[in-house]
């Protein structure tokens, strides 16, 4: 085809991608430069799970299951983060972390940086502990819920269990007050419903990715997940919490991107439509 | 962030922020830095797994070998038996340990896939009140549901061409425009999730790098020089012996 | 011997024999390991196919795997000798292997993007339909204009539990039973192009 | 003996298990007719693509699962479709180039590969080391050496079949940018929508476990997918009696399922 006969309409429905990609950091970069602070309501789900935490009795016990991917945190660790501010601030809450995936280690030190428990007086062994990773998700979840030490008997350093007072007492699903699950797959997300949500009736909470929500979303509605929530109601949780950071700093770009992209949308149709029409004409 | 920080969080900072930015130049098109991330990537992600693997190994296999389980002297032999492939004649033994991974995983997959794929959808869908619910919208939201579920699973029959001519073509219609609305519904609603990760990684350039000494200078140098990298070879104001292939 | 393993792992799950499911919680640190071990064979292709093209010197290639191997075995000697959850693998995780899987994942945000503009477009009424879910979708999540007019999450809760999950779930329903055909296929040696067939050839 | 809570289960399951079996038995007799697949039907199309452009053709299993996972079938489906596009390219004397996820699966494509090109009679012209690409076992890693790949190759074809992760998105618009024909297909319900608004040709999830069958025409294969259309009968008649039975007030068949 030459030159001549591509009209605007042909142009417009071939933009090239690196002004599409151009807009799209422009939108992520000027409310990241200029926030603006565009209202962020709090949904009932959010709510819930401050609620679900803040309602525990003191010495309870959380079990945490750090199962995101590294890709996956820039979207599940603000909450998690968030979280762990909330939990830690309360007090009097022991906190059990273990791992479905092989770097949640890893990436529960970085949450921890970044939260420093130390800033609350909380300290490890005492308050909180991480266990490890434990390959084979669904059967590690199966028996971490019937009796956890006979999985292991050392944290993720290879330190032995008994000498931490956070861990006396706790067994398996049973000795636990609540389980939260911060993860990236599926296979994280149902598992825990299966294995110990069905067998114990633990309450659970569970933040997934928004792409996840549909298929999560059932569980919540028979009652077998507390609140289900997304990495992108980040900043809502900051917002309940009081610590803002980067979910509240988020939700301005979300607004702006999402925008955009259905403005892609529209411009996209209109083109293809306006060469449709001039087509017919000539 | 005036916090003075130590020399390795800085250098640890540097490189994370160039490794991300490089990794964001090929969605605009490919070049010899993205190259450059992309051999580091996979050089840099095969380590970790021999790392995690050899953990993996001595979690699982070594240490209940040590307390006694003599039968993971099995598996051992099994994993070395893997590598019989490298041999001319024997090459054919490395697939009795493929045949053994094959097993659990089709046991693992047929009796997880009946109950919570195929039972507990049947069960959560037959537990939908269309009868007897208060609000009618949700009974109506119900009977949608149902009928599309039913749709959807009659859509996928194979081997009676017939029942999807005629007027019972209208069930095909009917599922298959009701995966459309479902995959417009994921397709965007996954747009949201990269959003957050996106912004994260670029919150992590402006809060964390920027602020370092040096950062606000370097910036515009990488860019300018990704941009150059861009160009075709013939483009550039500068020519350069190298040969991309 | 896969139909064996296939069987024990099923009947742990079904039948309460004692005994079974220690042997599958056995068997399954055995696939474990097993991967474990083939990881060896992606190691050793990644050294071979490098090394030659380092001693070739492969034009635009060679100093690219060269970098590639140096990161290899940096990480396995430091992740070996000092233990992976020490401080110094830590740094060699941050600031490369998390830095890049982050941003290599977020950077599908860029591909949905322009995927929006060029293909959620009505084409036909298929195409329709996924256009104007999606539309619905995107404006809703975006959250200061969801506070403006909630109509739009009225739909777009609508569109995520009847329509989105019932399809699924029949998508879901159907994918189980070829699941389960294809096991059984492959349990009787029927599958085409997996293990079975070549055997018979060889013998 | 029998765990509660599975009976019912286990029941439906030797269920499929016989209906699959006896119409295995039936196929040998006369082979059941087959609704159309436009997306394997347009295989040859792009393997001839291929060869007329002189470009080579991809294939992909994406970057996640393992062979003890329960996505297995996925990859023993997927193997199926690359033994016959395999068996396409040798008699086009088209490069088929499979890039690898899982280590555990290169000698197992490697065998498939290469007898699909030893009964086309090209043995030959098999070369394991540059047609079975091990990229990587890192998902994302993977992920960004097969975009390179893409970018320097650019091949004519790409077919992606397989229990894909996030890399699907990746994939369908990269190979989209390089100009390639694409078909993709898995049964991750998640994944499925990026393949369906990008892709040339789409398998929806079940469609990728009968595409062997397919494709083969073998009488006990397409037998077996006779066996799953009846269990979708069984599928829709116990959810139809059941929704029945709820609208009546009786809940014999979610206590039956329950068991």
């Amino acid at each position: 085809m030459s030159k001549q006969e591509k009209n605007i309409w042909e142009k417009l429905e071939n933009l090239p991608r690196e002004f599409l990609y151009g807009l799209l950091l422009i939108a992520f970069i000027v409310p990241m430069i200029n926030p603006m602070g565009l209202p962020l309501p709090v949904t009932p789900e959010v709510k819930k799970w401050y609620d679900t935490i803040e309602a525990l009795p003191s010495g309870a016990a959380i079990i945490i299951d750090q199962g995101y991917s590294g890709g996956g945190e820039p979207e599940c660790g603000p909450f998690a983060v968030a979280v762990y501010h909330h939990i830690f601030r309360k007090g009097g809450l022991r906190v059990i972390g273990v791992a479905t995936t092989q770097e949640g280690p890893l990436l529960w030190d970085k949450a921890m940086a970044e939260v420093n428990p130390e800033k609350y007086g909380r300290k490890y062994g005492v308050d909180y502990i991480m266990l490890g990773y434990f390959a084979g998700v669904e059967t590690a979840m199966a028996a971490l819920g019937k009796d956890l030490r006979a999985l292991t008997s050392t944290d993720y350093k290879g330190a032995s269990l008994d000498q931490y007072p956070v861990m006396q007492g706790i067994k398996g699903a049973t000795t636990v007050n609540l389980l939260i699950c911060y993860t990236t797959g599926g296979d994280q997300s149902e598992g825990w419903v299966r294995q110990w949500y069905t067998p114990y009736k633990t309450p659970y909470l569970c933040n997934v990715l928004a792409l996840m929500m549909p298929t999560m979303l059932p569980y919540m509605k028979a009652g077998q997940i507390v609140s289900l929530t997304s990495g992108a109601q980040a900043g809502q949780m900051e917002s309940l919490v009081k610590v803002p950071a980067r979910g509240i700093a988020g939700a301005d770009v979300m607004t702006f991107t999402e925008i955009l992209v259905s403005a892609f949308v529209v411009v996209g149709n209109i083109a293809y439509f306006g060469r449709r029409a001039s087509k017919k004409k000539a | 962030m005036a916090i003075a920080m130590d020399l390795a969080s800085v250098t640890s900072i540097w490189l994370a922020a160039l490794f991300t930015i490089w990794a964001y130049s090929y969605t605009f098109r490919d070049n010899v830095w993205f190259k450059f991330a992309e051999h580091i990537y996979v050089g840099a992600a095969a380590g970790n797994l021999i790392v995690l693997g050899i953990d993996n190994v001595i979690r699982y296999g070594w240490l209940p070998l040590t307390k006694g389980s003599m039968l993971y002297i099995v598996v051992f032999l099994l994993g070395i038996l893997l590598y019989s492939r490298y041999h001319g004649k024997y090459f054919w033994i490395s697939r009795f340990p493929l045949a053994l991974m094959v097993g659990i995983g089709i046991g693992l997959s047929m009796r997880s896939t009946v109950t919570s794929e195929f039972i507990a959808q049947i069960q959560s869908t037959v537990t939908m009140k269309v009868l007897g619910v208060a609000d009618p919208w949700t009974a109506f939201s119900n009977l949608v549901f149902i009928i599309i579920t039913l749709c959807v699973v009659y859509f996928f029959v194979f081997t009676f061409p017939g029942i999807h001519k005629g007027n019972l073509g209208i069930i095909s219609k009917i599922a298959r425009y009701s995966m459309m609305a479902a995959f417009g519904y994921s397709f965007a609603n996954g747009f949201l999730s990269r959003v957050t990760m996106i912004f994260g990684r670029l919150d992590f350039l402006k809060s964390q790098w920027l602020p370092l000494p040096g950062a606000m200078v370097a910036l515009p140098i990488v860019l300018v020089l990704l941009v150059y990298a861009m160009l075709p070879a013939e483009k550039r104001p500068w020519p350069k012996p190298t040969k991309s292939k | 011997m896969l139909s064996i393993a296939a069987v024990i792992v099923m009947a742990d799950y079904f039948l309460k024999i004692p005994g079974t499911s220690a042997v599958v919680t056995d068997l399954q640190n055995w696939g474990v390991i097993l991967s474990a071990f083939a990881l060896g064979y992606g190691a050793v292709n990644l050294f071979y196919v490098h090394t030659r093209h380092i001693s070739r010197r492969t034009p635009g290639q060679w100093p690219y795997s060269i970098c590639l191997l140096v990161m290899l075995v940096l990480f396995s000697v430091v992740g070996v000798s000092l233990k992976y959850t020490g401080p110094e693998y830590q740094w060699l995780y941050n600031s490369t292997l998390f830095a890049l899987s982050a941003t290599i994942y977020s950077s599908t945000g860029f591909y949905i993007a322009s995927g929006c503009y060029r293909a959620l477009r009505a084409r036909n009424s298929e195409a329709a339909i996924l256009m104007i879910v999606g539309l619905i979708v995107l404006l809703k999540n975006a959250p200061a204009l969801a506070v403006g007019v909630p109509i739009l999450v009225t739909m777009e809760n609508w569109l995520s539990s009847v329509p989105t999950t019932s399809a699924q779930r029949g998508i879901m329903m159907g994918a189980a039973l070829g699941a389960i055909a294809l096991g059984v296929r492959t349990m009787i040696g029927r599958e085409t192009g997996f293990l079975g067939r070549l055997t018979e050839a060889e013998r | 003996m029998l765990a509660t809570g599975r009976i019912f289960a286990l029941g439906t399951l030797i269920a499929i298990w016989i209906f699959a079996l006896v119409s295995m038995m039936m196929a040998r007799k006369k082979l059941p007719s087959f609704r159309k697949l436009a997306g394997l039907d347009a295989l040859p199309e792009m393997v001839g693509r291929a060869a007329e452009t002189n470009k080579s053709v991809h294939f992909t299993t994406g970057g996640g699962g393992s062979l003890t996972d329960p996505v297995l079938p996925q990859l023993i489906a997927a193997m199926a479709v690359l033994g016959h596009v395999s068996e396409l390219c040798a008699k086009y004397g088209v490069r088929v180039v499979y890039t690898v996820f899982l280590a555990e699966m290169m000698p197992i494509a490697t065998e498939v590969m290469r007898a699909a090109y030893i009964k086309e009679g090209k043995g030959d012209a098999f070369n394991a080391e540059i047609q079975v690409r091990y990229m990587s076992g890192d998902q994302f890693a993977y992920s960004s050496a097969v975009q390179g790949y893409a970018e320097r190759e650019r091949p004519a074809a790409n077919i992606m079949i397989g229990p894909f992760y996030a890399e699907s998105q990746l994939f369908a618009e990269t190979f989209f940018r390089v100009g390639s024909i694409q078909l993709a297909g898995t049964a991750r319900g998640y994944q499925i929508p990026f393949f369906a608004v990008v892709c040339d040709y789409l398998l929806i999830a079940e469609e990728i476990y009968a595409a062997g069958a397919y494709l083969s025409k073998d009488p006990a294969q397409v037998g077996s997918i006779r066996g799953q259309d009846l269990g979708k009968a069984l599928a829709l008649i116990l959810t139809i009696l059941g929704v029945l039975a709820t609208v009546a007030g009786s809940s014999i068949i979610n206590d039956l399922l329950k068991m």
